[in-house]
């Protein structure tokens, strides 16, 4: 498409900083750049900001949630003068343009305009398409969202809206920003597991990658943290948390994702705290807590909070024909190879860089796992390193400071 | 009893204080407390009755000259007491030399004290400390379930008539302006007196400071067996924190402290309220 | 004489379809004093803004009772409203009709009705008792102290003096560079301990901006973000300076195995720092190098895993295969802690070049055999149990950071927190660099074990925080304490009343109490309005209600109280 | 479950909620949110943090006739005033202590210290109050109304 210096139109913007990805490492860096005078433009592709983290039912160490401190943060985002969020946007072309960069913006504007939906929730039983639905985990205020792949367009939830939040007649439309440095903020997406077939993923629905599984078993989530088998409803006894799964894997992703160790423990842990005799078994290859707290996290075993850690790789993982999830397994400790029958398998380890090696205008290189070059442009967060939130957070402060360095101001 | 006499003539003599603080027997067996400055006035100094003294030590202080050394003739409960107002900052206590007296069984059973002596003894013998919760008559009032104890302390607390003389006789209470005068808290001229606030109120002040004297119900008109409000909290506090008001002069109560520096037993927390902090130490 | 003005919300029929609204409404206009009541089809829409701006001029108004939903992203017209009104929004108080009412209780529209009516009497009642507390300002002292001139601290120094800042960095020892001085290499690269510090030591030199104090120590920081009043003792003197941030990077210390593994018996036997050394003065003809982890870590004393150990013996190990002819490394290993991918990279890198790597379990750890050398090390293979009896020439102990001696001292000075092993705590994960008080950041190793590389990081992320205050002309409290939508402003004292008993100094998570001696020794709490959050724990700790918090003091509670069910 | 807020005895329950804005506020919108379903019998006074709550209001209420007080503060640990809620939780304990001694119960003192994901935790929490003051007797001895199967004076 044309990217020239064509005069801005409305809708085009020429901040200082462009922030790509709205996840936790980019609202802490758009922050910080705001908060020493920069203007910045923060690009979400997600209806609302706040990312992967916004996912989460509860963090570790301290088994908080997540959602007031990050609602928090994105407030303040939302709210300062000098941070423009575009939430539903992705970048369509990117290239150097003199001393600064351009980028053209696609903006899907949502059907449901957040500042008139109130919530009430009557376009929801006169769809016929089941289209809306909810976005109250990670949105305040909660907002409905029109499932664009189900819609229809028939117009009987438009009449039905009182404050005239839904409208189809909004379509793309396509921003030029003009910035003056940009950072890549794009953090993580999922890595589909099928390509390994070993771990069974796809096969039966007791079989999920850790992050749906902390959707399913979430506070806010379907079931209201109760903890139930995908398959039937059913109340399951024996969980199994597979380590590595997909990382630390020449032929998927090479590297760790060191987020999961800590995140299987911390999912075991507060199963355990629900339900005292559910037995949670965590396979490892190396039990890596190193941050704050993490050890000392992962021998925590109060009252019945005991969780099994067997050490070995699970070679292959299939769902029985009389129900349940069998696992065949060396304990390398024991030295022994079993296989035992489990209610749910959760997967770790399938966490990529969203970044994608085929890259868009002058889009910076990233190495074959995916990963930003720091040397080819600023980045921060699971874009340039795998790490946990305290990780990404450093990240993004160290990479506002080097982009002010940058201009001597 | 002449222990305490010696001891306060001598400390006076060679000045190592400028007063003892005790009890005097004056003109027409009058028991009152007074100020001793002059060794030989000590002869008229008594132990008997019992006769809270820390909040006057307190006053004395307050009114005497910077640098003025005083000693009390104090009872456990007396010593507890002035260390409970050292800590609220009320009695500045390097200035401070207690006289200890231990107090015979029966007064201690009369107290229903379990600790019925000062750290360091100048005069009688320490006798062993009574566990209030094996006293019937505490018994009578703490048994049966939640209706019957309801009533039994509801009807009790009718008696009261509103004079103050729990909260002014507290060696404790200090406050002025007090919530129990405000109606806020307290609706004016209502008596009997809007007991569930006006005692409780009253009783939860002292949670963490009661040194279990029973100067209160001492001091009461009509009866009310006020001490035994405070005697669960304290036991609570003992059990969770080890904690007991006034015989750790520097440890604040842990009620005012985090769950890092004084986590407690933390029995009462039910398991979802706990969090990865317990961890701390 | 006030004029209050009750806006009741229909919202499209969500309140008003489960409450009888009007009916409420005459209710409050019979109970009197003057009460004009308008029930509106919305009050977040963009022509309410307007309507009700209109309205409440109207009306005379100069408070308000808004009955509807409790969002406060939703306010933004009704905040209009009032700025056109000219109504002081402190005056408004919010009743919660739809999610704390309508739409729990539509089951139940009579008891609904009388929640609601009860709700907005409790409303009108805290209005007639709520106080007012301004925000308060302080003009910022455009300067920065930095404790601890290691990695972290020059990056923080370097970076805000680069953004035209004079920033004070104290460094107890003569010289900058911290741990850098003493080590031979630095991973994740390869290059030369001093490289990694070469550019901060650079802008130490060229930058006039950076004021660097060695041989010195912090003594005293009073004050508050914005204005910390910093006493520090130089090798010419005291000091006394007025900066606008605190930069906390003073670093770890290293654990010393006495005794273990035979330390201190055979001098074979280092520590990972004593073989850096070792490389610098030369390595000497030794090529059998046996590394042991975990030495005095992820243990009961130890409950931590000090991050920069695996790391640091592979890159010896690596180092020993590639330099030293015919060299031998193994590393004895409880988990092999290299998460992400640069360090999983390296830790391939090692088995590459051929690096034995062996797991034993923490009950059964190496044992180092030789009387008056080192000989070898025994120890049992955790994966499949096979016993070895290994000769080496060199034990290497991989031992763990440990806090810096003066983090007890250093916290009590500063009020910010340690966690439970020794280290400076932050307050959320996602504030790793900052503390419980506003303005003090906390960076590098003194907050957790790290790498010089995530040392220099955490130090140009403290620098941004910093700049954050230091960027502007004066700062408030409500803009520090960052809570969005916060109504309070802070504690206040009755100097008449207070009785100087300091609950609520012990109390006070944000140091923002003091006891002050009015004179005759008696003592009166002072609140330190910078600091104070108004979090309230020292109104409700207060034996006499001398401490209140006007916003929401206990007048009005009462009265909340006794309206609660008045219906 | 009943949304007849009536208690067996005839009066209905009547419960006073504090409610840190932080995770008890939001989690008492979210029940909104998810329209649960929640008798009548409450009524919320917003606090910025639970540490505010003075433990003499608590007495007040119980004093103006209310049957039961709940506080509702975050996770110990994520309190977003540091440690503020720590010492709340601890004074509420002890208050408890005391209304056990004088047999109001220190059940009628509800605490729950969760997160604000927890809606349903809100929901739970108040549902399951509110049947349990049902089921205790009113307060009626204390403030002044007698108690009617129960002799007025038992004295000692």
């Amino acid at each position: 498409m044309a990217l020239s210096g064509e005069p801005l139109r409305p809708g085009d913007a020429s901040p200082d900083v462009l922030v790509i990805g709205g996840g936790v490492a980019g609202i802490l860096a758009s922050l910080d750049l705001a908060r020493a005078g920069r203007s910045v433009c923060l690009v979400e592709r997600a209806p609302r900001p706040g990312g992967q983290v916004a996912r989460l039912d509860k963090i570790y160490p301290t088994d908080h949630c997540a959602f007031c401190p990050l609602w928090t943060d994105v407030r303040e985002c939302l709210d300062h003068p000098l941070v423009t969020v575009m939430t539903g946007a992705r970048l369509a072309a990117f290239r150097r343009e003199g001393e600064r960069w351009l980028a053209e913006i696609l903006r899907t504007p949502p059907f449901i305009d957040e500042g008139l939906c109130i919530f009430c929730g009557r376009c929801v039983p006169v769809c016929g398409e089941e289209a809306l639905s909810p976005l109250l985990d990670q949105a305040y205020p909660p907002i409905y969202r029109i499932d664009a792949g189900r819609c229809t367009e028939c117009g009987a939830c438009v009449s039905a809206c009182p404050t005239g939040a839904i409208d189809f007649s909004r379509k793309d439309a396509a921003h030029r920003i003009s910035a003056g440095e940009v950072l890549w903020a794009t953090g993580f997406r999922e890595g589909d597991l099928r390509p390994l077939p070993e771990y069974g993923y796809g096969t039966h629905p007791d079989i999920m990658t850790s992050l749906e599984f902390e959707e399913w078993t979430a506070e806010s989530g379907p079931n209201g943290g109760k903890l139930l088998r995908k398959s039937d409803g059913g109340t399951p006894s024996r969980i199994a948390f597979i380590q590595c799964a997909g990382a630390r894997d020449l032929r998927m992703f090479p590297y760790c994702s060191a987020v999961c160790c800590m995140h299987a423990l911390k999912q075991a842990q507060w199963l355990k705290r629900r339900n005292g005799d559910l037995e949670c078994t965590v396979y490892y290859t190396d039990l890596r807590a190193v941050g704050r707290d993490y050890y000392r996290y992962s021998k925590r075993e109060p009252s019945g909070e005991a969780v099994r850690l067997i050490r070995g790789r699970p070679g292959l993982v299939f769902p029985l024909p009389g129900g349940g999830i069998a696992v065949k397994y060396e304990d390398t400790f024991r030295g022994d190879v079993r296989i035992e029958r489990f209610d749910l398998v959760v997967l770790n380890g399938n966490l990529r860089p969203s970044l994608s090696p085929d890259r868009e205008g002058d889009a910076p290189a990233v190495d074959r796992e995916g990963f930003l070059d720091p040397a080819a442009g600023f980045g921060c967060g699971f874009a340039v390193e795998p790490g946990d939130i305290m990780d990404s957070a450093v990240q993004a402060a160290a990479a506002a400071m080097r982009i002010l360095g940058r201009d001597k101001g | 009893m002449k222990e305490i006499r010696d001891m306060s003539r001598e400390l006076l003599e060679r000045q190592a204080v400028d007063g003892v603080l005790g009890l005097r027997r004056g003109a027409y067996d009058i028991v009152e407390p007074h100020v001793f400055r002059d060794p030989g006035e000590t002869s008229l100094l008594v132990t008997e009755p019992k006769w809270p003294l820390a909040k006057t030590a307190m006053k004395v202080l307050r009114d005497a000259p910077e640098g003025f050394r005083l000693a009390v003739v104090a009872r456990g409960c007396d010593e507890r007491a002035l260390s409970e107002l050292a800590k609220r900052n009320q009695v500045r206590d390097r200035n401070l030399r207690i006289i200890g007296v231990a107090c015979t069984e029966a007064r201690a059973k009369e107290c229903l004290c379990d600790r019925p002596y000062p750290r360091e003894i100048h005069g009688g013998t320490q006798e062993p400390g009574v566990d209030p919760f094996e006293d019937p008559r505490v018994r009578a009032l703490l048994e049966g379930d939640s209706r019957e104890r309801m009533n039994r302390w509801a009807s009790l607390l009718r008696r009261c008539i509103k004079c103050y003389g729990c909260r002014n006789a507290c060696p404790i209470c200090v406050c002025v302006p007090c919530k129990l005068e405000d109606e806020i808290w307290v609706e004016k001229g209502s008596i009997p007196a809007e007991m569930l606030v006006f005692h409780l109120i009253r009783a939860f002040h002292l949670s963490d400071t009661c040194v279990a004297c029973g100067a209160c119900q001492e001091a009461c008109p009509v009866f009310i067996p006020l001490l035994s409000l405070q005697l669960a909290m304290r036991r609570t506090l003992k059990e969770e924190y080890g904690y007991e008001p006034g015989m750790e002069r520097d440890r604040r109560s842990p009620v005012l402290r985090n769950i890092f520096e004084e986590p407690g037993t933390r029995k009462s927390v039910p398991a979802w309220v706990s969090s990865g902090e317990h961890e701390h130490d | 004489m006030t004029k209050t003005v009750v806006l009741l919300c229909n919202c499209f029929g969500e309140i008003g379809g489960v409450l009888p609204l009007e009916e409420i409404a005459g209710k409050l206009r019979e109970s009197g004093d003057g009460l004009s009541v308008h029930v509106l089809p919305s009050l977040c829409m963009d022509q309410d803004a307007e309507r009700m701006g209109t309205l409440l001029r109207d009306e005379g108004a100069d408070s308000v009772v808004a009955g509807g939903c409790p969002s406060p992203a939703r306010r933004e017209t009704l905040r209009r409203a009032l700025g056109n009104a000219g109504i002081d929004p402190a005056r408004c108080a919010h009743v919660d009709l739809r999610e704390g009412c309508a739409w729990i209780h539509r089951n139940d529209p009579a008891g609904a009705a009388r929640k609601a009516a009860d709700l907005l009497a409790m409303g009108l009642a805290s209005l007639e008792e709520r106080g007012a507390s301004s925000d308060v300002w302080t003009e910022v002292r455009p300067e920065c102290l930095v404790i601890g001139a290691g990695p972290a601290g020059l990056a923080a120094a370097s970076a805000l003096a680069r953004r035209g800042v004079t920033t004070h960095l104290v460094e107890r020892s003569a010289q900058a560079g911290g741990m850098m001085n003493l080590l031979s290499r630095v991973y994740p690269g390869n290059e030369d301990g001093k490289s990694r510090i070469a550019p901060g030591l650079r802008e130490l030199e060229e930058n006039p901006r950076i004021v660097f104090h060695p041989r010195s120590r912090v003594l005293s920081v009073k004050g508050f973000a914005g204005d910390f009043k910093v006493l520090v003792q130089t090798a010419d003197g005291p000091l006394h300076l007025r900066t606008g941030a605190v930069v906390v990077a003073t670093g770890a210390g290293v654990f010393l195995p006495a005794k273990m593994y035979r330390y201190g018996e055979l001098k074979q036997v280092i520590t990972l720092m004593e073989l850096e050394r070792q490389w610098i003065r030369g390595i000497g003809d030794r090529k059998r190098f046996v590394f042991i982890q975990c030495v005095g870590a992820r243990c009961p004393e130890r409950p931590y895993c000090s991050t920069i150990c695996c790391p640091s013996s592979l890159k010896n190990a690596v180092r020993v295969m590639e330099e030293i002819p015919g060299g031998e490394a193994t590393v004895l290993h409880r988990d092999i802690m290299t998460p992400g991918a640069v360090l999983e990279r390296y830790y391939r890198k090692a088995m590459e070049t051929g690096v034995r790597f062996v797991r034993f379990r923490e009950d059964a750890p190496p044992e180092v055999t030789g009387s008056e050398t080192v000989e070898g090390v025994r120890f049992r293979d955790a994966a499949g149990g096979k016993a070895w009896a290994l000769p080496a020439d060199a034990v290497v102990l991989a031992t763990p950071l440990v806090p810096g001696m003066d983090n007890r001292s250093l916290k009590d000075l500063l009020g910010i927190e340690l966690d439970g092993h020794g280290f400076f705590a932050e307050t959320y994960p996602l504030h790793p660099l900052e503390t419980r008080m506003d303005g003090i950041f906390i960076a590098g190793s003194a907050r957790w074990p790290v790498s010089s590389e995530q040392a220099a990081a955490q130090g140009e992320g403290a620098a941004v925080k910093a700049l954050g205050i230091l960027g502007q002309g004066r700062v408030s409290a409500l803009s520090l304490s960052r809570v969005p939508g916060r109504k309070l402003g802070h504690g206040r004292v009755e100097d008449g009343s207070c009785t100087g008993c300091g609950n609520c100094v012990a109390v006070c998570p944000f140091l923002a109490c003091s006891l002050q001696d009015t004179g005759n020794g008696r003592l009166v709490s002072r609140v330190n309005k910078m600091r104070c959050k108004a979090c309230g724990n020292c109104v409700s700790v207060c034996p006499n209600g001398t401490m209140q918090i006007p916003e929401h003091n206990y007048r009005m509670v009462g009265a909340m109280i006794r309206k609660a069910f008045s219906e | 479950m009943e949304t007849a807020s009536e208690r067996s005895g005839g009066k209905p329950v009547k419960i006073l909620v504090f409610a840190c804005r932080w995770c008890g506020g939001i989690g008492a919108e979210r029940a909104g949110w998810k329209r649960a379903d929640l008798p009548a019998s409450f009524r919320v006074i917003p606090v910025e943090c639970a540490a505010l709550v003075e433990p003499d209001a608590v007495f007040r209420a119980l004093a103006a006739g209310i049957d039961g007080v709940a506080v509702l503060g975050c996770h110990v640990g994520g309190c977003r005033y540091d440690e503020a809620n720590h010492a709340a939780l601890k004074r509420m304990e002890l208050l408890k202590v005391l209304l056990d001694t004088v047999g109001i119960g220190g059940e009628r003192l509800c605490l729950a210290f969760g997160t604000a994901h927890e809606d349903h935790q809100f929901a739970a929490v108040m549902g399951d109050f509110h049947r349990l003051l049902q089921g205790m007797p009113p307060l009626a001895p204390w403030t002044g109304g007698g108690d009617e199967d129960s002799p007025r004076s038992v004295g000692t």
